[in-house]
């Protein structure tokens, strides 16, 4: 399959230069500046990485699958912040301010599912009524950023939530006492771990299952699709309702990391929906891919903050910016994401 | 070829032009856009009585919110005037085919630009009004000028590297409100400044009072916007290079194939909508803030704009009314969050809700259908 | 409230830009207009504007209503708009908290001290950390001296914040070491979280934060990660309470106490007594660090005791800080 | 109405309505098993339409469809497919970035464990592309679209196969080769039906269906003009037929000579898209009053090479020489002030805006052209009168210029292209491919057109992958291959076959033996 063996060399080379540039940067600021590496690459540095790039990826993963069948869901932000508002009502529903770790689980399918039913509605306008992607895409945004602090107001009085309740690592006894390996892995959010089996789980059904070259074919040709006898729309549907579902896990999974709902400013979700369609690009339309794409700018980020604690002086505001920058020059040195065709194109099955 | 007498050839011009404004799509839109407004109120009405408030006084508020006084009217003019500039900045791209989500950022650095320029200028003129036009005259250039190259950058980025201009016009507006509000934080910080701005701009430079005596409205400030379009809509229709952008925008090959150097063409759209985005933020400053502050805290016109003028269907002139709905909404809310209880996010929920319907023609054309309207059965 | 015809007095607040419901600053204000509620037979109205560029015509509306016994206005976003407005309408009384308007009788303007605060939320973290606590899991670390600041946005006036409360931390514990960090908004509670947990991480026992609502990130990563937090401004063991058991204490301003004096002043017709410029310092007891609410009594004694010299000290002008209240 | 059991597929009283549109009216047709039957029309007679519904794609107004004497009703492709139709269409439905492999399972992929079984599909593509000589096996894990042309038909004849189709549709399969593997394709088409496959074959060729198919069935209108046998009639015949009159289809005599030198290209190289090199040193002239054919199979650089001369694509090396002038460094632009019209291979994408109604299509290219505009105005106005003009001279219908491009059938669209850029009254006039897919009238009309416009002493650059067009137009014609001038000929003195021999790179009186191989070998290739 050259296809995706070009699309891993793509983000083999994507990883390859992001380690290099960390490492060039490490040792010029070490040797230079005298930075103490140990306290900048923690244990807590890397967790710290995954936890951020866990919401982001799942809202990537989703994006990526509708965008590869030939919708392009800009509503992920959107999404994102209905997730979490709809994660915090619920756990406040089952638990009020003091939730189990079981509350906590049915909190996060109850938002998949508000997800879904949201993005039902979404999804049937953009393929039976053939809404204009962007636009309505931007619109979920806009009425995420209404009504969650919305119904927060309703519900607490407050765009904020109280503080809920948020989950706890998985730790195996022992084998979390491995230097390194132990506590990312075997002391680690149960989020973080399901994000990783769902990164690859996503990337052998595209790449390897029936449904996956289905997708696929639905946004290169889908006239093709449909001519080969299977349902376009449907496609789509299935698509669009998982993007929605994950974007809304993202937004699930960020509530479940912070503990409570925060909905002043942009809200707790903050333009992470936004980053999460950034690394899907970025990541050339590969789950594996996009995830890397999402620890990089997590790890970026999480420097950001080593930096502050280690007491190296730079002006946060302007390191912050860091990651779009990297993204401005990495598009513009690799230049072309190639869409796939038939993207924003609504599919009329006949007439 | 027949020769047409002078009469009858005016007179199928006549016709013509009749025939543009008649035309269905553009009454089709119309019936969209008020339908979708239509619907998303009724929404946001249900929502309010589900949520335990009155929805008829929530509708009276809303309209004497955005309507109801000479204070409300220019304060709906006010943001009236932000939202047609930027609807129209947004426009501009989006008809050429440039998804230019940035105009946020450009409306930034304009609005910086402007206000820097001036400060800076100030003690080499004259005070008094002669000064305040200099300055004024100042700013304006210079937001439109950094506002435009803001806008040419992802442009340039698009036409020579291939960079999607959706993903590096959003980076860009990260980028410039980092950048901004790290400045007016730090060496644009004004020297008597309490909270975090630059200094103030002089008080001659400000643009007069006339008919409304909002401190934070002028109608000289909603002239420029209504100028701006009518320009924009002029250049669009009726010159060369509007004609170039236009047709790149609906079809890129058939334009390049036409003589048009598409690349070019992409720079100077970027430009052109970041020098309206820059416009934009220059007269945000001097109509409304004299001074800049912090711009993480300032409102999110440029991407209300897309909204704006995705609710006119890019076009230049119904960016107006489409800017006019939405300061009245804007408006509204103001209203509504000092006369009353009901929580304001509501109504950027609605304006979701608008931007949503307005995104779905064919549900409105169905709509029609089927209340017997539209006259075409399709 | 709503413009019915209502109540014998009304009072109106206007939020900062971070807004109400940030369990801090604004949140502070407006509750010492509900207290006086209760008491009154007052309607508050209270106007959430995150916008600064509305601030003129928001409380220009306001004052043309000709209601408000006392327009409050919190935060110093609010004072170039308000020297036009304490002008235009000299009939109207105002309360701008964090500055005040030379010259003007209308407008009573209140200066909190934030660095005195911040100074004693050092001076506790600085005792705190020499000390073995131990609560529910969390310990702090006797043998080290780190502690953490958790800034908001970057900005001035929270700079001001953390240079105080280093100082504060410095005058009790000259070996202390104090870790910042900045999440860069107030309400990105994640943020808040990462920076709090990295300060964590490099050894520091107890944090304070100065990021309005997304302070709440602060202390959940001391709840994770066994360690202690301080709140700001109220006693944020009452409001955010599911993580009283790692506050051990918050440094805390009256500003309720003044909305409340300012209020019952205004409708009381003794607006003499209050116009304009006040303070809200540790000399007038305005200022202060109280204990949690699981940690009443169980706090060790030098605590209250180097909280005590403090504040003496600053009575006798014997401190004087780097910054300002809003500044540096 | 009864069908007997050599009825592989019977039509009956198909009427299909798109709004007011009636593409097919009341058609009747009968395909019998182990057939091959032709389907004539001109463009927009309902031959595409007619099919769709067959295949599933479009659901009948009214009328029925028998296949193997069971009444069927196709809610889709997949149920036609079911039933044993399979079609290969017009414009090829393949997924470009996907594989071969990839493209022909879609839809029936083979699983194993969930996952799919990439073994078992290559055993069974290699079977089928064994049994019928394709020679896709090799390519299975290509994508698509580094494939060319021929290989990419044979793809789609694949796919339908491995469905299991029995009766093929072939939506004008020939447009796109050469006449080598036009006779390839129809020893594989003699093959299916060998095999007890049915086939229909659209095509616009009446040389073509009189030698390949048993029978014909011509549409006009939509409507169904009459079934012959294709023994019992000729090109004439079936001309008449389809356009209701007789059809000249002699070569037309030039009079007078050609004049100086217009265009001169030495030495050009030029890349495609890929970045490989696609012209390789070719040097041409063109001169007044004289038509200068390009004749080749599709993607021997004959687009790379235009759009080198029409300023649409940079050059590695060598020189244009233009009415005298150096033009090698001149921009698009330039070249259309210059005086050089284009009429471009792909008239919906690059010769029209679809979108805009016919006053400002033809503004299209003319935007910095005087009477157009003045200054940085446009006079729209005058270009409505120009647009007019066109619509009048050129027989564009329906003869309004307020429609949109889009509404106007291929032809027509056409005729306003050709229009527009005659009327640019350039010096050089570059057609490429003026006349594909569309009808016959059409076709006409364009011919005299280019010739009135020779006869005006315009030079003329000719680019068709139709031999009968070339020699009939072109006063000399080269024959491209991989990139370069095979020879340059006088059309007149050349044979049909002498020419395909040319276009797949042999000299002309080279011995070689035109067996069943259709792919591109690396031969010699004689300069
Ligand atoms: N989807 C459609 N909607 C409306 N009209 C259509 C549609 N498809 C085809 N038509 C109309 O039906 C008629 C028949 O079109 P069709 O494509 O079947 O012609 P054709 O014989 O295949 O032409 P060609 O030889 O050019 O391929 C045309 O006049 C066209 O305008
Ligand atoms: N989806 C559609 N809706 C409306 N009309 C259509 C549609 N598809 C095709 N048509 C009509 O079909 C006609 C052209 O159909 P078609 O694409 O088959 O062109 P054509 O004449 O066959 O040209 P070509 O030879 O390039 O295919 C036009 O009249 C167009 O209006
Ligand atoms: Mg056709
Ligand atoms: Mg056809």
């Amino acid at each position: 399959m050259s296809d995706d063996g070009l699309l891993q060399q793509r983000w083999v080379r994507l990883g390859a230069s992001a380690a290099v540039v960390l490492v060039v940067l490490g040792a010029v600021g070490s040797m230079m500046f005298g930075w103490d590496l140990e306290r900048l690459l923690t244990v807590g540095f890397v967790n710290r990485s995954l936890q951020m790039a866990t919401p982001i990826t799942l809202a990537a993963i989703g994006g990526l699958y509708a965008e590869k069948s030939g919708v392009f869901n800009i509503g992920l932000e959107g999404f994102m912040i209905i997730g979490a508002i709809s994660t915090a009502g619920v756990l406040f529903a089952l638990g009020g301010t003091t939730p189990s770790q079981g509350d906590i689980w049915i909190a996060m399918v109850a938002a998949v599912l508000v997800s879904l039913v949201l993005t039902a509605i979404f999804a049937v306008l953009l393929i039976d009524y053939q809404a204009d992607q962007i636009v309505a895409g931007l619109a979920v945004w806009f009425i995420g950023l209404g009504f969650a602090p919305f119904v927060a107001s309703l519900v607490w009085g407050s765009r904020n939530s109280p503080g809920l309740a948020s989950i706890d690592n998985v730790t195996v006894p022992g084998l979390s006492e491995i230097p390194w390996i132990g506590p990312v892995v075997f002391d680690q959010s149960p989020l973080v771990l399901l994000t990783l089996v769902l990164v690859i789980a996503s990337w052998v059904f595209l790449y390897r299952t029936r449904y996956g070259y289905w997708v696929q074919a639905a946004g290169e040709n889908p006239k093709a699709l449909d001519t080969a006898g299977v349902n376009v729309t449907r496609v789509r549907y299935a698509t669009v309702l998982f993007s929605g579902a994950m974007a809304g896990f993202g937004g699930a999974v960020l509530l479940a990391h912070a503990g409570n709902f925060v909905g002043t400013g942009d809200t707790m979700v903050n333009g992470r929906g936004w980053i999460a369609i950034v690394a899907y690009l970025f990541g050339n339309y590969n789950p594996l891919g996009a995830a890397a794409a999402a620890v990089l700018f997590g790890g970026l980020d999480m420097l950001q903050v080593q930096f502050q604690t280690a007491g190296i002086d730079v002006p946060s505001r302007l390191v912050n910016l860091f990651p779009y920058v990297i993204v401005i020059v990495v598009l513009s040195v690799w230049g072309k994401t190639r869409m796939p065709s038939a993207v924003g194109e609504s599919y009329d099955q006949e007439e | 070829m027949s020769s047409v007498s002078d009469t009858d050839e005016s007179k199928s011009r006549l016709e013509r032009i009749a025939g543009y404004l008649l035309d269905a799509t553009v009454l089709e839109r119309i019936g969209i856009a008020v339908g979708a407004t239509a619907f998303a109120l009724l929404i946001g009405l249900v929502i309010v009585a589900l949520a335990g408030y009155d929805p008829f006084r929530f509708a009276t508020q809303l309209v004497v919110g955005a309507f109801g006084s000479e204070r409300a009217i220019a304060r709906t003019l006010r943001f009236s005037t932000l939202f047609v500039l930027a609807g129209l900045a947004v426009a501009v791209a989006f008809r050429a085919g440039v998804f230019n989500i940035g105009v946020q950022g450009q409306f930034v650095v304009g609005g910086i630009a402007c206000v820097m320029s001036i400060i800076w200028t100030a003690p080499y003129l004259p005070t008094g009004t002669v000064g305040g036009v200099l300055l004024i005259g100042i700013g304006v250039v210079n937001a439109i000028v950094f506002g435009g190259l803001y806008g040419a950058l992802p442009g340039a980025l698009k036409a020579y590297a291939g960079a999607n201009e959706i993903i590096t016009t959003i980076m860009l507006n990260f980028i410039a409100i980092g950048v901004v509000g790290w400045l007016v934080n730090g060496p644009f910080r004004g020297e008597e400044a309490t909270s975090v701005r630059t200094e103030q701009l002089p008080d001659y430079v400000a643009f007069p009072q006339v008919v409304f005596s909002d401190p934070n409205f002028s109608v000289v400030g909603f002239g420029i916007a209504v100028l701006s379009v009518i320009g924009v809509a002029f250049v669009l229709t009726r010159t060369r290079y509007g004609y170039d952008m236009v047709t790149s925008g609906y079809q890129a090959t058939a334009a390049r194939f036409s003589g048009v150097d598409s690349k070019q063409t992409i720079v100077a759209t970027m430009t052109l909508s970041g020098m309206i985005a820059g416009l934009t933020g220059a007269v945000f400053a001097i109509m409304i803030q004299g001074s800049y502050t912090d711009p993480a805290g300032i409102g999110n016109y440029g991407f209300d704009g897309i909204a704006v003028s995705l609710l006119a269907a890019n076009n230049p002139i119904g960016v107006v009314p489409a800017g006019i709905l939405f300061g009245g909404l804007e408006s509204a809310g103001s209203h509504i969050q000092i006369r009353s209880d009901v929580p304001v996010q509501l109504i950027n929920g609605i304006i979701g809700l608008v931007v949503l319907f307005v995104a779905v023609p064919e549900l409105f054309r169905m709509i029609g259908a089927r209340m017997g309207l539209g006259g075409d059965d399709r | 409230a709503d413009d019915e015809e209502g109540a014998e007095y009304n009072a109106a607040i206007i939020s900062s830009p971070a807004g109400f419901d940030d369990n801090a600053f604004n949140d502070n204000a407006r509750d010492g207009l509900r207290e006086a509620a209760e008491e009154y037979d007052l309607d508050i109205n209270d106007v959430e504007e995150t916008e600064e560029a509305e601030y003129e015509s928001v409380q220009a509306e306001l004052a043309e209503q000709d209601l408000y016994d006392v327009i409050v206005m919190v935060g110093q976003q609010h004072y170039d708009p308000l020297v036009n407005n304490s002008e235009t309408y000299p009939d109207q009384n105002w309360m701008l908290i964090n500055d005040h308007v030379e010259g003007a009788a209308n407008v009573s303007g209140w200066i909190e001290m934030n660095h005195e605060m911040s100074f004693l939320a050092g001076v506790a973290a600085g005792t705190l950390t020499t000390e073995s606590i131990e609560h529910e899991g969390s310990s702090t670390n006797p043998d080290e001296s780190v502690v953490g600041f958790v800034g908001g946005e970057d900005i001035d006036l929270i700079n001001a914040f953390e240079t105080s409360y280093i100082e504060g931390v410095e005058w009790v514990n000259d070996d202390a070491e104090v870790l910042t960090g900045y999440g860069g908004s107030f309400s990105d509670t994640s943020a808040a979280n990462d920076v709090a947990a990295s300060q964590i991480d490099d050894g520091a026992d107890i944090v304070w934060h100065a990021a309005s609502a997304a302070g709440g990130g602060a202390f959940s990563a001391a709840q994770s990660n066994d360690r202690f937090a301080l709140g700001v401004d109220v006693d944020q063991s009452i409001t955010e309470d599911q993580y009283a058991d790692v506050i051990l204490g918050s440094a805390v301003k009256a500003l309720n106490e003044a909305t409340y004096d300012v209020v019952t002043a205004a409708m009381d017709g003794d607006w003499g007594g209050v116009s304009g410029e006040r303070n809200l310092s540790i000399e007038q007891g305005g200022i202060d660090f109280i204990t949690g609410q699981e940690f009443e009594g169980s706090l060790p004694a030098a605590l209250d005791e180097n909280l005590e010299d403090a504040k003496d000290a600053f009575i006798a002008g014997e401190i004087e800080l780097t910054c300002g209240p809003t500044g540096c | 109405m009864s069908t007997d059991n050599s009825t592989a597929v019977r039509l009956d009283g198909i009427t299909k309505r798109f709004g007011d549109v009636v593409a097919n009216d009341d058609v009747t047709f009968t395909l019998e098993e182990g057939t091959i039957h032709a389907l004539l029309g001109e463009n927009g007679s309902g031959k595409t339409t007619l099919m769709s519904v067959l295949y599933g794609l479009y659901q009948p107004t009214d009328g029925t469809i028998v296949v193997d004497g069971e009444e069927q009703s196709f809610a889709s492709p997949r149920d036609a497919m079911a039933a044993g139709v399979g079609m290969i269409h017009q414009h090829f439905q393949l997924i470009e970035p996907m594989t071969v492999l990839q493209n022909v399972v879609l839809g029936h992929e083979p699983t194993k464990n969930g996952l799919v079984d990439e073994e078992a599909a290559r055993e069974e593509i290699t079977q089928i592309s064994d049994r019928y000589g394709f020679d896709v096996a090799r390519h299975l894990d290509t994508p698509v679209r580094d494939l060319d042309v021929g290989v990419q038909q044979r793809i789609e004849i694949v796919k339908s196969l491995y469905r299991g189709a029995d009766v093929l549709i072939l939506d004008e399969p020939t447009a796109v080769l050469t006449p080598q593997e036009v006779d390839a394709l129809m020893e594989v088409m003699d093959d299916l039906r060998a095999d007890g496959h049915s086939l229909i074959f659209i095509t616009h060729k009446l040389d073509e269906a009189l030698s390949a198919a048993d029978q014909i069935t011509v549409l006009r209108d939509g409507e169904a003009v009459g079934s012959v046998d294709s023994a019992e009639t000729d090109e004439r015949g079936l001309a008449r037929m389809m356009v209701g009159r007789e059809v000249l289809f002699d070569r037309l005599e030039r009079e007078g000579e050609p004049g100086d030198p217009v265009l001169t290209a030495s030495d050009l190289r030029v890349s495609g898209d890929r970045g490989v090199e696609q012209v390789a040193d070719v040097d041409l002239t063109v001169r007044e009053g004289e038509i200068f054919g390009i004749a080749g199979v599709q993607g021997n650089g004959q687009t790379e090479l235009i759009e080198a001369i029409t300023g649409l694509r940079s050059i590695d090396d060598g020189t244009i020489e233009f009415g005298g002038r150096d033009a090698t460094e001149m921009s698009r632009r330039e070249r259309i002030e210059s005086g050089i019209a284009y009429v471009p291979e792909d008239r919906q994408k690059e010769g029209l805006v679809q979108e805009y109604d016919l006053v400002r299509n033809a503004l299209l290219g003319n935007q910095t052209i005087e009477p157009f505009v003045d200054g940085a105005l446009v006079d729209w106005p005058f270009v409505a009168d120009h647009a007019e003009s066109i619509v009048e001279e050129y027989d564009v219908q329906p003869p309004t210029t307020t429609s949109e491009a889009s509404s106007l059938s291929g032809g027509n669209q056409q005729k306003f292209i050709v229009g527009r850029e005659i009327e640019r009254d350039p010096d050089l006039m570059v057609a490429s491919h003026p006349t594909r897919g569309v009808d016959i009238g059409a076709i006409e009309f364009i011919h005299n057109r280019l010739i009135e416009l020779r006869d005006r002493g315009v030079a003329t650059l000719l680019v068709s992958s139709k031999l009968e067009e070339v020699r009939k137009l072109a006063d000399r014609v080269a024959v491209m291959y991989e990139g370069e001038f095979v020879d340059i000929v006088d059309p007149g003195g050349v044979t049909e076959e002498e020419f395909g021999l040319l276009m797949t790179g042999h000299g002309v009186d080279e011995e070689v033996d035109p067996g069943p191989d259709l792919g591109i070998e690396d031969e010699e290739v004689t300069e």
